[in-house]
């Protein structure tokens, strides 16, 4: 029914199948909606943040999809500035799982703040002292990027490339593509870094709070860093995901392995240089605060050594040794969980780096605070997550997402 | 021109395009922010034009002197007075909250008269009136004017005389009044200084403060007077000794806590007697001229006496005494010689706020003790303050049935024989009324108090209540003992109306003040004694002849004389004649007399066996615990660590846990505590600011009326202790009660 | 001498002797008095409950019977940072908290807060507070609101202001007096005023003649958490080390020597 | 975010960040205008208006 949308060359699942996918996917995303919907009309009660978690999962899940979208802005980077050409062939889906993560990230900021409708004050009255300014300066323009990026995907759709207007305004964005990513590029450089910045510049909290340079504290350029290392992985995933869905190949190995190498040494780099940094923070930053390292990862019920050991060596070193070797990437599953550690680890650290934060006590006659989250706050985190999952499978299905699909599954 | 689909769809597009581009979306989202700035449920406070009104707060017995800030005729502030004698400019957390008693959601707002399915009924206050007589017409009729009793919150200011009065000439002579430990004081005046007075303490002026739990900045005496001179104490490096099991606030702001076992005060008083005397290091001039029974005397019959000296030499050695208290010799004999080697020291007692009478065995060792060091009537000690004289109102004419009814014997006991100068025993109000059979009280006045909350056993109490045929409230509040009414004919709160304020109780301070009205009346309310005074004129004859008074200012300004003007004027006189400087002693032998018998340790009820903890009750600042319900703001204050959710939180010291088999909770879990007289469940503080084996518990909660904001909170520790009737007083002398405390599950 | 600090900045603080604190709490009734601060009808979960003065429990955590307790007063310690870089100030993407040069006062615009709560993060002293509720008062109550500070409405971020409409007041009255200073008395907080116990000093630590400025050099003044640098401007005074020692964290091999705290003070 | 907004200042922080804001919205900006003004000129020149998808007449990649 649905067959003159869909792409001349490929195979898509009956129609009744696809609708009845949207359906069940629809249903989460429906209850995350009323869920939104709830904190609109309400108010933040329907949460359990309170005054010690004025950050919280919001928080963590826009800076965790910020950084798994990082593979966006870093692979356009890597494709149109550095020039490595095989990556066009992910690169589109890279664009998409970047918007789908961006766009994400300001519907949950339009959920977090308490009061949405003056949202728009962060620009007008904007403090640019703070680092939630440059965030929010950076992120929405760099989502202007994506949408920029995005719609010449649209506009390939086989019949609004019939409209000449349509064909011809997708045809100039490509010719001048390596601007616009350029500047997402300069823009994702420094927003990652800002979110960095967020924790970092917060000097009555020592457990966030780095040195650095000039304005900007170490976990700016960690948190970049990261990003750009891990978002790339998350990019492989969600490609690897997608290929067990449809039962397809559809990105080549040699481009997946390419990312994948280029990760690795990011990633390597970035345990070393995180390691350098809790080093310094740790025997010279927070002893002069008066904190010893131990202060933060004892005497409460979740916050261990544990947690600093997953996230540095076991989501960070070992994806990181994985991927830097030709056999770990070679092998499907060795890669596969190499990304998938790569993601926990970034997800990991952005937790820590917003909800550790907030739990560890700071006057000396505080207590640690714990938290967990209401249905309100898990059902809007999981919205994006369904509503990404559903443009995923429109636009796989409708738009020629990936260039190597036909080649790879010849249509007999 | 045709419209197909393309021009259709380029028409929505160029729309949206348009209309984008248009200032229409900066302007819509620019309104919104404004709206949000300026939400019509948010209120926005009406400004006008600001001023004071000065008055005195009645909250409690206190009497601070408070400046309450309006804006045109809305309070909207009270603030302390500043140069007022009693509390210049300091004001205490319940007076700060005073305004949402004020305007609270629980003012009675028109008299009311409960129905027969239990429910409300508004009334005029004419109905009211003359329901009221018509019930008194009767019972009076019926020659049983005694039936009548009259609970009052205090004993002393016009409304309560007016009250007095009114029993009187009605023909009852059953007039009580809230107990506190000022009772216990006067008797323990009456019986050594043979003085009619209350006690005032010259904190300020003390440089040796021993405290024997009283919670000196706890509410103790006038709160704020208190805080004051405490302040002023330590400031000129005097000494706070605070004795108590618990590490109660004054306790952690004393210079030395030292917990002793509960209820041994008294031996404590009397071992450092000992420890002073054997040393030599008491007051010779004092204890030579101006005392009686120190040293071994004989009677008129020739029989010869034991003298103090040698009473407390032989019986309260610092072993026996240190065995007794739980505090080491070493700790009673530094402890005696810094009380001994102080130049003004005084010594007081009254646990917590003083709330509750005590036994008066430990009040004369005390007091015992301050006579030791001459700190009688002097700067930075005890003074006997007189009884304000300010009301001298002719005895009313009473009639036939009067004077019949004033000759039966009072229901509570007071003043036979066995008490003679205890002035009246609520506590046995409960047992005397009963639960079920004939009350002898057949209808019942309360003004001023919440005996249906404040009163131990509250759940006897409350059948009690049930009992009586005509209970008549004029509280201002929906308060438990309102609810348990069958008229309310509320009073006017302290801010609508006209009312003396006696001299504070505990301050060696002669002030009078004066409430004045803030604000008009919000509601249909009357002042009580407005109230009173219809009331007895609708019953005419000799009690309405007894109340000349068109109205209660009309009597007040009558009975403050030429005070009137300046107590108008400045809020508060003090009266020329210094206090209490009778240094003359009224007892048989003209002297201050030493008593060497009897003190006797109360014994609390429940047995050891099965009850092995013991339940004391705690006061705090942050918790009213008399008449008045804490207002939303106090509660607001209260931690988590006393009240979590609608629990109550009982202080346990760790080692009570590890030590009971019963027990296995982690702080903050639930548990059972219960008593001889109750259960509650509890949540468990484990702290180490309290004694093992004691479970402490907040007064002022477990409300059953008032708003969302109070009822249900917590559980009211009244409800789980019961009265210990003194020996020496009859006033109840219960310091606390056995009790166990269990896992929920066993 | 008078002219001299007429026309200097002024730099207002609070000095709280804890040893005359009795923790009664009438400072927090105060400040949601005068400051139309909301309740509702349970506020045990401290975490979600607004006092702008919260008075904090101390113990020096020892057994029974060497167990003390020290009570803490805790209002917006309105930190200077290093010139005026208080941790909230800072960070507030709105410029809906500002650091005012003139009287040291930082300040929160409720119109202008879109409580996105990153000054909260921020705020070492969780002396910021979210309106998580719209304010409601049971009918009537709203008669005692104070005309000179505007309810908050939800969704936005609260603190204590150093009670600023007094400050604006006495200002306006003394400018209609033809003045140009404010006499020490002339502008008192709410809580100051209120303390039965006379515990808290409230005026300008600039200024020679005020009280504060004497009470803040005493050799038992400290602040709260003064090794992050947030150079705040209450100042607490105690006899007893371990409530000094409990102002601030220290490393254990610190802890046994004698501090000092110049060391750590900017 | 506009020198009109009273919080505006001329300093160092303003004119590097808000400068570095404008710059990545004039390109933006101005990229988009390009594009769009380029697409409806080509449009009226009659390029794109094939029906065929394999392949694009202008040698346009647009399909990979």
């Amino acid at each position: 029914m649905d067959s003159a949308l869909i792409p001349k060359g490929v195979r898509r699942c009956p129609l009744g199948h696809f609708v009845l996918f949207l359906a069940v996917v629809g249903a989460v995303l429906l209850w995350g909606v009323f869920a939104m919907v709830l904190c609109w009309i309400k108010g933040l009660n329907q949460t359990n943040m309170n005054d010690y978690y004025g950050f919280a999962l919001w928080i963590w899940a826009d800076l965790a999809v910020i950084a798994l979208g990082g593979g966006a802005f870093f692979t356009g980077f890597l494709r149109y500035i550095i020039g490595k050409d095989e990556l066009k062939n992910i690169i589109n889906y890279a664009v998409l799982i970047g918007f789908i993560c961006y766009s994400s990230a300001l519907l949950i900021l339009a959920i977090d703040i308490g009061q949405p409708l003056r949202g728009w004050f962060i620009f007008w009255h904007a403090n640019v002292h703070s680092m939630l300014t440059e965030v929010a300066f950076c992120l929405s323009c760099y989502f202007a990027v994506l949408t920029i990026e995005y719609i010449p995907l649209i506009l390939e759709n086989r019949q609004a490339d019939k409209v000449p207007f349509f064909h011809n305004l997708s045809h100039n964005m490509h010719e001048i593509m390596a601007v616009f990513a350029a500047t997402g590029a300069f823009l994702s450089f420094f927003h990652q870094g800002s979110l960095g910045g967020v924790t970092g510049v917060l000097f009555g909290r020592p457990f966030g709070f780095r040195e650095g340079v000039f304005i900007w504290p170490w976990t700016f350029f960690l948190f970049t860093w990261s990003a750009a290392a891990c978002g790339p992985c998350f990019t492989i995933l969600v490609t690897k995901i997608t290929e067990a869905v449809t039962k397809k190949k559809l990105v080549k190995d040699n481009v997946i392995e390419l990312l994948a190498k280029i990760s690795g040494w990011m990633l390597l780099t970035y345990f070393v240089a995180k390691t350098i940094d809790t080093w310094y923070w740790a025997s010279v930053t927070a002893p002069s605060m008066g904190f010893f390292l131990s202060d933060f990862y004892t005497g409460n019920p979740l916050y261990g050594w544990w947690i600093l050991v997953t996230e540095i060596v076991v989501c960070g070193l070992v994806p990181a040794l994985i991927l830097i070797t030709e056999r770990g990437r070679k092998n499907k599953t060795s890669l596969v969980v190499a990304v998938v550690l790569a993601s926990i680890g970034v997800s990991l650290n952005r937790w820590v780096m917003v909800l550790q934060v907030m739990a560890v006590p700071v006057m000396s006659f505080d207590n640690w605070a714990m938290y967990f989250p209401s249905w309100q706050e898990i059902a809007t985190t999981i919205l994006p997550v369904a509503y990404g999952i559903i443009l995923i499978g429109i636009s796989h299905r409708y738009l020629p997402i990936f260039p190597q699909e036909k080649e790879l599954n010849p249509v007999d | 021109m045709k419209i197909d689909r393309r021009s259709f769809l380029s028409f929505i597009i160029g729309g949206a395009a348009g209309t984008a581009l248009s200032p229409l979306p900066a302007k819509l989202t620019d309104d919104l922010s404004i709206w949000t700035q300026n939400w019509p449920w948010t209120p926005v406070p009406e400004d006008g034009e600001a001023i004071y009104a000065d008055s005195v707060c009645t909250l409690c017995p206190g009497g601070c002197g408070i400046s309450v800030r309006k804006i045109d005729d809305r309070a909207i502030k009270i603030e302390g007075m500043k140069g007022h004698p009693v509390n210049d400019g300091g004001i205490c957390i319940l007076g700060l909250s005073g305004l949402q008693l004020l305007y609270g959601p629980t003012r009675v707002k028109t008299p009311l008269k409960k129905t027969s399915n239990g429910g409300w009924k508004k009334i005029s206050w004419d109905e009211a009136i003359a329901e009221v007589a018509e019930n008194l017409g009767k019972l009076r009729s019926e020659g049983q004017p005694q039936a009548l009793a009259c609970i009052s919150g205090s004993d002393q200011g016009t409304v309560p005389q007016l009250f007095r009065r009114f029993m009187t000439a009605y023909g009852s002579p059953n007039y009580m009044c809230v107990p506190s430990s000022q009772d216990s004081y006067s008797i323990t005046l009456k019986l050594m200084q043979g003085a009619q007075a209350s006690a005032g303490f010259d904190i300020e002026n003390a440089d040796f403060v021993l405290s024997l739990g009283s919670g000196i900045i706890e509410g103790w005496g006038s709160p704020v007077c208190m805080f004051k001179a405490n302040s002023a104490c330590e400031a000129k490096k005097g000494k706070v000794v605070q004795i108590e099991p618990r590490l109660s606030n004054t306790a952690a702001k004393a210079d030395q806590w030292i917990p002793i076992n509960p209820g041994t005060e008294g031996d404590l008083a009397l071992g450092l007697a000992h420890l002073i005397i054997k040393d030599d290091l008491y007051d010779k001039d004092f204890v030579g001229n101006n005392t009686f029974g120190f040293d071994d005397w004989t009677d008129d019959k020739g029989k010869s006496c034991q003298g103090f000296r040698q009473f407390v030499l032989e019986n309260y050695g610092p072993e026996k005494v240190a065995e007794t208290t739980g505090i080491d010799a070493d700790t009673l004999t530094s402890l005696a010689k810094s009380f001994a080697s102080a130049s003004n020291p005084v010594a007081i007692c009254g646990r917590g706020q003083g709330k509750r009478p005590g036994s008066i065995h430990e009040f004369i060792a005390v007091h015992a003790l301050n006579a030791l060091k001459g700190s009688i009537n002097r700067k930075g000690g005890v003074w006997a303050v007189p009884e304000p004289n300010y009301i001298s109102w002719a005895e009313p004419e009473t009639d036939a049935v009067a004077q019949k009814g004033l000759q039966t014997p009072r229901i509570d006991g007071a003043g036979t024989e066995k008490y003679p100068y205890t002035k009246s025993l609520l506590n046995r109000f409960a047992e005397v009324v009963g639960s079920e059979g004939e009350s002898p009280v057949k209808m019942l006045f309360v003004s001023g108090a919440n005996p249906c909350f404040t009163l131990p056993d509250t759940g006897a109490v409350k059948a009690a209540f049930e009992n009586i045929p005509l209970v008549v409230s004029f509280s201002s509040y929906m308060d438990e003992t309102a609810k348990a009414a069958d008229l309310i004919l509320p009073n006017h709160v302290f801010l609508e109306r006209y009312e003396d304020v006696p001299p504070p109780a505990g301050v060696n301070k002669n002030v009078i003040g004066l409430s004045k009205p803030v604000v008009d009346p919000q509601f249909d309310t009357k002042h009580a004694g407005d109230a009173i005074i219809s009331v007895a004129k609708a019953l005419k004859g000799s009690v309405g002849s007894a109340f000349a008074w068109d109205s209660y200012e009309a009597c007040l300004q009558e009975t403050m004389g030429d005070k009137w003007d300046s107590l108008n004027e400045k809020g508060f006189v003090v009266p020329d004649t210094a206090p209490a400087c009778e240094k003359t002693y009224t007892t048989p032998s003209g002297k201050f007399e030493f008593f060497a018998a009897g003190y006797e340790q109360v014994t609390i009820e429940g047995d050891e066996k099965w009850y092995p903890l013991i339940l004391m009750p705690y006061d705090s600042m942050r918790l009213s615990s008399g008449f008045i319900g804490n207002p939303p703001f106090m509660t607001k204050t209260v931690e988590d660590t006393v009240l979590k959710g609608n629990d109550i939180v009982v202080e346990v010291n760790p080692l009570t846990v590890r030590e009971s088999s019963a027990l296995f909770v982690k702080d903050g879990d639930y548990a059972i505590l219960s008593t001889p007289k109750g259960k509650a469940t509890v949540r468990v503080h484990l702290s180490e600011g309290i004694m093992p084996g004691i479970v402490a518990m907040p007064t002022g909660l477990g409300h059953t009326a008032y708003d969302e904001y109070l009822a249900g909170k917590g559980t009211n520790f009244n409800e789980l202790i019961g009265p210990v009737e003194d020996p020496a007083s009859g006033l109840d002398a219960a310091w606390g009660i056995r009790a166990k405390l269990a896992n929920i599950a066993s | 001498m008078k002219k001299e600090h007429e026309h200097k900045a002024k730099k207002y603080g609070m000095v709280i002797d804890l040893d005359k604190c009795t923790g009664c709490g009438a400072c927090m009734v105060a400040c949601m008095a005068e400051n139309n601060v909301p309740f509702r009808a349970d506020e045990t979960d401290k975490l979600l409950s607004i006092t702008w003065m919260r008075v904090y429990k101390l113990t020096n955590a020892m057994p029974f019977p060497k167990t003390e307790i020290c009570y803490l007063p805790r209002p917006c310690m309105h930190c200077e940072g290093s010139h005026g870089h208080s941790p909230c100030v800072s960070v507030c993407p709105a410029t809906a908290t500002d650091y005012s040069e003139a009287t040291g006062i930082v300040s929160q615009i409720y119109t202008r807060c879109f409580g996105c709560r990153y000054c909260m993060a921020a705020c070492p002293y969780h002396a910021r507070y979210f309106n998580w509720w719209d304010p409601v008062w049971p009918e009537g109550m709203e008669k005692y609101l104070s005309p000179n500070v505007s309810p908050r409405m939800r969704g936005i971020v609260e603190k204590c202001s150093f009670c600023f409409h007094r400050y604006q007041l006495a200002m306006e009255k003394a400018h209609y007096e033809g003045r140009h200073g404010l006499e020490e008395d002339e502008y008192q907080t709410s809580c100051t005023q209120a303390c039965p116990a006379g515990a808290i000093t409230f005026g300008d630590l600039n200024n020679p003649h005020h009280a504060v400025y004497k009470l803040k050099k005493s050799e038992n003044a400290f602040r709260l958490l003064e090794r992050l640098g947030t150079n705040p401007k209450v100042y607490y005074t105690s006899s007893r080390k371990w409530v000094r020692q409990a102002g601030d964290n220290y490393l254990r091999d610190e802890k046994d020597n004698v501090i000092d705290k110049s060391k750590f003070r900017n | 975010m506009f020198p009109f907004i009273f919080e505006w200042i001329w300093d160092m922080s303003h004119i590097v960040f808000m400068g570095g804001l404008w710059y990545a919205l004039n390109i933006i900006g101005i990229g988009m205008t390009y594009c769009i003004i380029k697409a409806v000129v080509d449009t009226y020149q009659g390029k794109g208006g094939h029906h065929h998808d394999e392949a694009c007449e202008c040698g346009c990649d647009n399909h990979h």
